[in-house]
C-alpha cells in the first residue's frame, strides 16, 4: 500500500496539491463532503476528529467541533463510518492529544490504520513530545504529520523537516485558524526555508481561504490545505455539492498558478 | 523523597505528567520564558526585587493566625496561613508579580491572562498597572455575569477584558482562547498563566512563585509549634497552586500534605490522564475523551484538570486529594466566620471542611496540629453564599 | 505643641471640645469605660495581646508602599499606608480589636455599633466572632440598602443588623439608635464606636487604638526617607480617626498635617461648634442649629461632625483641612488603581485626591515628600464606581 | 415672680405633681394643647424644642421632632408664640446641647426667660458639663433641672439632687422614652433615694403611659412627666381637647392615689 507521503508525492509532480478539511460530524452527510472533495480534486482529504478544547483552532472549526460532540460523535463513530469510505485518495486524521493519548498512542494508532487513514495531524504534540506516538504510527504505516510554524528556528525547522511524514503542514501565520485574505510575508519565507531543508512536501494550512490567495501561496510550497473557508459553508448550510463545487474552484486556481 | 518538587528540567516532566503539548508556534515561546526564568530564578538582583515587592507592596510576609475557638471545637490545633489578607485578596498576586516581573525583564508590554472567579484576572491587572504593562484578561462570558465585581476591578484597573463566548463559556474555554491570543502575539505580549498548569515551564514557574507561601508558613510553624513542623498540611486545589506552593515548604518535612477538591471539579480523585491546555495530567473526561466542565459552588475551583506535580505527588502517595461537597463548603465557611472572624473564600473554605470533617470523624487524631493555607477572602463569594445560607 | 495629642484629662477636652455630652443614664458607662481603658492601657499584659492580635490576626505591621509610577507624574515622592491590607480590609479594625478586648476584659457579652459604609460594622462583627461576643450593628435602612454587601458580609459573621428608620435613615440615625440602645442595656453590652467621636473616653481611646498606624509609618518613613520626617502627612476625615491614628504619630515632628475631607461633609471647614452625640466639636448645621446630612460619594464621610481633637487641632493651627469633590475623588481612585495597582476605597481617595491637585497645582512643592495614609481598599467601591466612570 | 421650684413645691403640697410634653410645632395648634394641659390640671407644662438628633428620645417624639422641624419650627419661633402664652403654671422648655449652645448657653437662658419659660431640661448636658450653663440658668432666673438615672451611683445622685433646679427629673428605667406599663422595681428605688436626698420635687418621666402607672409610680416620689403617651395621640390626629382630657385622666388618677 502506497504511503501519504508517497501518493502525495506522485501527485505533487503533476502539479501544486489540495487537501481539503472536513470535522466528521460536524453535520449528517458528513462522508459526502468527503467524496465530493476527492471529485473535486483534492490530493488527499483531512478529516478533524473534534475535541472539546480545540486549542489551536478559530471559531469556526471551534463551532464545528461543538456540533460534530453534541451529535454524538466519537472516534469509533469516525472511525466506523471510514472504514467504510474508499474514496481513491489518502484520507488523514487531524486532532488534539488527549483523543490520542485516550488509551495509548499505539492503539490510537492501530485503529486509525485499520480504518485505512494514512496520516495523522495532531497539533498539540509538538516535537518533543511526539517520540513515542511517531515510532507508534511508523509501525502501522502511519504518517505522522509535524507542523512548523513562522516563529520555529532554523535548526529546529530542520528538525521537523526530517522528522516530519507524509508532508510538512506549514502555518501561514501565527494566529489560530481562520480565513484570512492576504498571504502573509512570513508564510513565503517559511515555504522557502521549509523546501530548501526538504524534499518532502510542504504544505500550508491556515487561513487559506479562496482561490487566489490558495494559488499565491502554493507558490512557496506544494499546495494547501484548505479548512475554516469550507467549514463555514458547511455550517451556514451548504450541501456536499457545494462545498465540492468550493474546493473544485480552488483546484482551478492552483492548477491554473499564480501571478 | 527529596526529589520531588524540585526542577523538573527541560522536559518539563513530574514522572509521567507536565511536558509542552502546545502547537509548534508557541514552542519558541515557551523556551524563551523557560530560558529567562532560569536566568532570572538564578539572578539575586530579580529575586531581590521580587521580594521586595511582595513585601512592601503585597503584604508578605503574611501572617499564621491561631484559630483558637475553632481549634477547641474541633480539638485540634489548627494554624490558618492568611494569603487573603495578601493584596487583592488571594494567593493569585504571589505568582503574578513574579511573572509580571519576568514579563518586563524579557521587555514584553503586555500581560495575558485567562481568569474564571476573575481573581488571577484582578491580580493580573494590578500587576500589569503596578509595572506600566498592558493587561488583556480572557474570561468566559458566563463567569463574566456569575463575576461581575472582579470585572469591575479589572476595569478600574485598566485592563482590557475580553469574553469568551466558545464553548461552555467559562474558564476552560478562556484558557483556550487566552492561549490562541497567545499564539498570536508571542512578539510582545507574555502570557500570565494563573495556575501550576499548561505547558513547561508554568507549573513549575508558578509553583516556585508560590513557594514563598510554603516557606513562611513552614518557618512560622517553627516558631509556633512544640513539633516545629504540623501534622498536616491542608490546602484547596484548583488547578493547584496555592497547594503546590504550601506543600513545597514541607514536602521534606514529615507532614502529611492534603489537597482538597471540588466534589464536582476533582481531577484529582475522578479524573484519567489526559492532555489539556499545553500538559498532561489528570482530566475529568467522558468516556471518549471528551473533556467534562468542572462544577462547584467556588468558581476558582471550576476547572476540569490539576497541575501535573500533584498527579505526580498524588501516584507516589507523597499527597493525598480528598474532595468536600458545596454544602460541606459553605458550612465550613460560615463556622470559620462565626468562630473566628474570618470570611475565607469558597475555594479556601474547601481545605476547611475537609478539616472539620476529618477531625469530627477522628480522621485527624484529637490533639493533631494542622496547617491550612487560606488562599483567599471570600468578600467576591458573599453574594453567591447568600443564596446558600 | 508637644502638649497636643495627649490624655485629654478626666473632662476629655481638647481644648474647647469633647467632653461628655450625654443623658445621666449612660454617665456610669462612660465613667467605667474610662476606667478599664485607663487600667487596661497602663497594663502590659492587655497591651501585648493586642499587638498580638493585631499581628497574627489582623495583619500589621502593614507595609509603606513607595507609589513609583503616581510619584514620577507627580514630581514628588507619595508613600502609601497600606491600612487597605489589614483583615476586613480597613483601618476600623485596630480600633475594634482594641475595643473588643476592652469589652472582654470588663465582662461584656455583646458589643453595640453603628455603622454607616458597614465597615465598621464588619469589623465589629469580626472582632465579636473572634472573641466570642455577641454583636448587634445599627445602620440606617437606607445605607442598608446601599452596602447590601457588607450587610451581607456581618450577617454571615453572624451579627445582628438592626434596620434604623429614624430621621434620614443613614449613619448619624444609626448613632442616635446605638446610643438608644446602649442605654437601655450597659449591663451586658459595650458600644463600639467606630471612630474618634462620642463621648468621652471615646475620642481618645479611639486615637489611641489608632495610633498604631501613625507610629508604624513614622518609623518606616524614618528608615524610608533621607530626611526621615515626610514633608506633608495626609490622611481622610470622616469621623477622623485613620487622620487622628496617623497624625498621632507626627504630632511631634515637623510633617505637615493635612486631614481631607467630602466637600458635601465638610464639618472642619464648613462646620460650626456645636453637640452631636455626646461630644462638642465642629458640626455641619444650619442656621437653627438643626444637624445637616452629610453627602459625598464615600459613605464613610457622610457624617456631619469630626473628632473633637481635630476640631482643636484645626483651631491651633497644628493641622489644616482640606476638601476634594466627588469628581476629584472618583479620578483619583482610577488614577492610583492604573498607575499603582491599588484600588483604594473612596474615603482614602479623597486624601490622595488632595494630594494630586496640591502637587499639580504648586500647593506641594516639587520633590515634597508625601506620607498618605490609605485608610481602606475599594472593594465594597466597585459598584457605585462602576456608575461614574 | 416665683420660680418653676418654688411654684411645684407649693402645688406638691396639696398633692401629686403632673407635667404633661408637647414637642413644640409638632403639629398646628401645638400652643392649644399647652392651655389644654393647663385647664386639664398641669402642675406644669414640658415644651420639647425639636431637634434633629434626639438622642434620649424614643420614636414617638423622634417623629414629632422630625414633623416639627419639618414645618420650620426654630427656637425663634417657639419663642415668639410661647411669650404670648399665659396659661397659669409654668413652662419648662425641654431641648438638645447643640440647640442651647447655638450661640452660647447665656443667650438662650436670657431668650428663654424673656419668653416667660421657667425652667429648663436638657439631657445632654450632664453635672459634668453643665455648670456654665447652671449659672446662666440662675442669672435669669431659670432652673436648670437635672436628670437622675436607675444607673446613677449613690454620690452622685446626691451632687444631682442638690445641684438641680426646680425639680430632679428622675428616670424610671434605663432605656429611652416611649410607653411602658410595668412599673420598673428600679424607678421605685430611685425615687426613695432621691426623696431621702432632697426636699426638692422628684418628678418620675419616660414611659409613663396610663393613669393606673402613673399613679403608682407617683407614690414612689412627687409626680410624674407625662410624654410619649400624649405625642402618639397627638400624631395619631388627637385634638388638643383630647390630649386635655388624657392628661386630665392622668391628673384624677394621681389625685386618686394608687392602690
Ligand atoms: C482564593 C482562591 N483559592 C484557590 C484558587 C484555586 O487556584 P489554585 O488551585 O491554583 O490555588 C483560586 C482560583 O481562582 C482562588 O481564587
Ligand atoms: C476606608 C475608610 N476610611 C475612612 C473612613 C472614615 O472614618 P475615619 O474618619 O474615622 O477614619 C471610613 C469609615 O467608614 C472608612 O471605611
Amino acid at each position: 500500500m502506497t504511503t501519504l507521503e508517497e501518493s502525495l508525492l506522485a501527485r505533487r509532480a503533476t502539479g501544486r496539491l489540495l487537501v481539503p478539511y472536513v470535522t466528521a460530524g460536524a453535520a449528517p452527510g458528513w462522508t459526502d463532503v468527503v467524496r465530493a472533495y476527492a471529485d473535486a480534486g483534492a490530493d488527499a482529504v483531512e478529516i478533524g476528529f473534534p475535541f472539546s478544547d480545540p486549542m489551536l483552532d478559530g471559531v469556526t472549526i471551534q463551532e464545528a467541533s461543538d456540533r460534530a460532540i453534541a451529535r454524538g460523535t466519537t472516534v469509533t463513530a469516525i472511525l466506523d463510518e471510514v472504514t467504510a469510505l474508499d474514496v481513491g485518495v489518502p484520507l488523514v486524521a487531524m486532532t488534539y492529544g488527549n483523543l490520542v493519548f485516550q488509551r495509548s498512542g499505539a492503539e490510537f494508532c492501530a485503529a486509525l490504520a485499520a480504518s485505512g487513514l494514512r496520516g495523522l495531524i495532531v497539533p498539540d504534540v509538538p516535537l518533543e513530545e511526539c517520540g513515542e506516538l511517531a515510532g507508534a504510527a511508523a509501525k502501522e504505516g502511519l504518517d505522522l504529520v509535524l507542523l512548523a510554524a513562522p516563529s520555529t528556528p532554523r535548526p529546529r525547522l530542520r528538525d521537523i523537516a526530517e522528522r516530519s511524514r507524509g508532508f510538512v503542514y506549514a502555518l501561514t501565520r501565527m494566529g489560530t485558524t481562520g480565513e484570512r485574505d492576504e498571504v502573509p510575508e512570513q508564510a513565503a519565507r517559511l515555504g522557502r526555508d521549509l523546501k530548501e531543508l526538504t524534499d518532502r512536501p510542504v504544505l500550508f494550512g491556515f487561513g487559506v481561504s479562496s482561490p487566489r490567495p490558495a494559488a499565491d501561496l502554493a507558490r512557496h510550497a506544494d499546495g494547501v490545505v484548505v479548512a475554516s473557508a469550507l467549514m463555514r459553508r458547511l455550517l451556514d448550510g451548504a450541501r456536499p455539492r457545494e462545498l465540492g463545487e468550493y474546493a473544485a474552484s480552488i483546484r482551478r486556481a492552483l492548477d491554473q498558478g499564480a501571478r | 523523597m527529596t526529589t520531588l518538587m524540585n526542577d523538573p528540567g527541560t522536559t518539563g516532566r513530574f514522572g509521567d505528567y507536565g511536558g509542552r503539548y502546545v502547537p509548534e508556534s508557541l514552542i519558541p515561546a515557551c523556551q524563551e520564558i523557560e530560558a529567562a526564568f532560569r536566568d532570572a530564578w538564578a539572578d539575586p538582583g530579580f529575586r531581590d526585587r521580587l521580594t521586595t515587592l511582595l513585601t512592601v507592596y503585597a503584604g508578605r510576609p503574611t501572617p499564621l493566625t491561631p484559630a483558637r475557638r475553632l481549634s477547641e471545637e474541633l480539638g485540634i490545633t489548627l494554624l490558618l496561613k492568611r494569603e487573603d489578607l495578601t493584596h487583592t485578596g488571594s494567593h493569585k498576586i504571589n505568582n503574578v508579580v513574579g511573572q509580571a516581573l519576568l514579563a518586563q525583564r524579557m521587555g514584553k508590554r503586555r500581560l495575558l491572562a485567562e481568569t474564571g472567579a476573575g481573581q488571577h484576572g484582578v491580580a493580573t491587572a494590578t500587576a500589569a498597572a503596578l509595572l506600566g504593562l498592558r493587561a488583556t484578561v480572557f474570561m468566559g462570558e458566563r463567569d463574566i455575569e456569575r463575576q461581575e465585581l472582579n470585572v469591575l476591578r479589572m476595569h478600574v484597573l485598566g485592563a482590557e477584558v475580553v469574553p469568551v463566548t466558545s464553548g461552555s463559556r467559562t474558564l476552560k474555554d478562556a484558557c483556550n482562547e487566552a492561549m490562541r491570543h497567545w499564539v498570536a502575539s508571542t512578539d510582545d505580549s507574555y502570557y500570565c498563566l494563573g495556575s501550576v498548569l499548561g505547558p513547561h515551564p508554568y507549573p513549575w514557574m508558578v509553583r516556585e512563585f508560590q513557594r514563598v507561601i510554603g516557606e513562611e508558613a513552614r518557618a512560622q510553624c517553627a516558631a509556633e509549634l512544640p513539633a516545629a513542623v504540623p501534622d498536616y498540611v491542608v490546602a484547596c486545589v484548583g488547578g493547584g497552586s496555592n497547594a503546590a506552593g504550601t506543600f513545597a515548604g514541607f514536602i521534606g518535612t514529615t507532614a502529611r500534605l492534603v489537597g482538597v477538591e471540588a466534589e464536582g471539579g476533582a481531577a484529582a480523585t475522578s479524573g484519567r490522564a489526559g492532555v489539556l491546555h499545553g500538559f498532561r495530567s489528570l482530566v475529568l473526561q467522558d468516556e471518549h475523551g471528551q473533556v467534562r466542565e468542572a462544577h462547584s459552588v467556588a468558581a476558582g475551583l471550576d476547572y476540569p484538570g490539576i497541575g501535573p506535580e500533584h498527579a505526580h505527588l498524588r501516584d507516589g502517595g507523597r499527597a493525598r486529594y480528598a474532595t468536600v461537597t458545596d454544602d460541606e463548603v459553605v458550612r465550613a465557611l460560615v463556622r470559620l466566620a462565626r468562630t473566628e472572624g474570618i470570611v475565607a473564600a469558597l475555594e479556601s473554605s474547601h481545605a476547611l471542611a475537609w478539616v472539620i470533617r476529618a477531625a469530627e470523624s477522628g480522621g485527624i487524631a484529637p490533639g493533631s496540629t494542622v496547617m491550612l493555607t487560606l488562599s483567599g477572602r471570600g468578600d467576591k463569594d458573599i453574594a453567591s453564599i447568600k443564596e446558600l445560607l
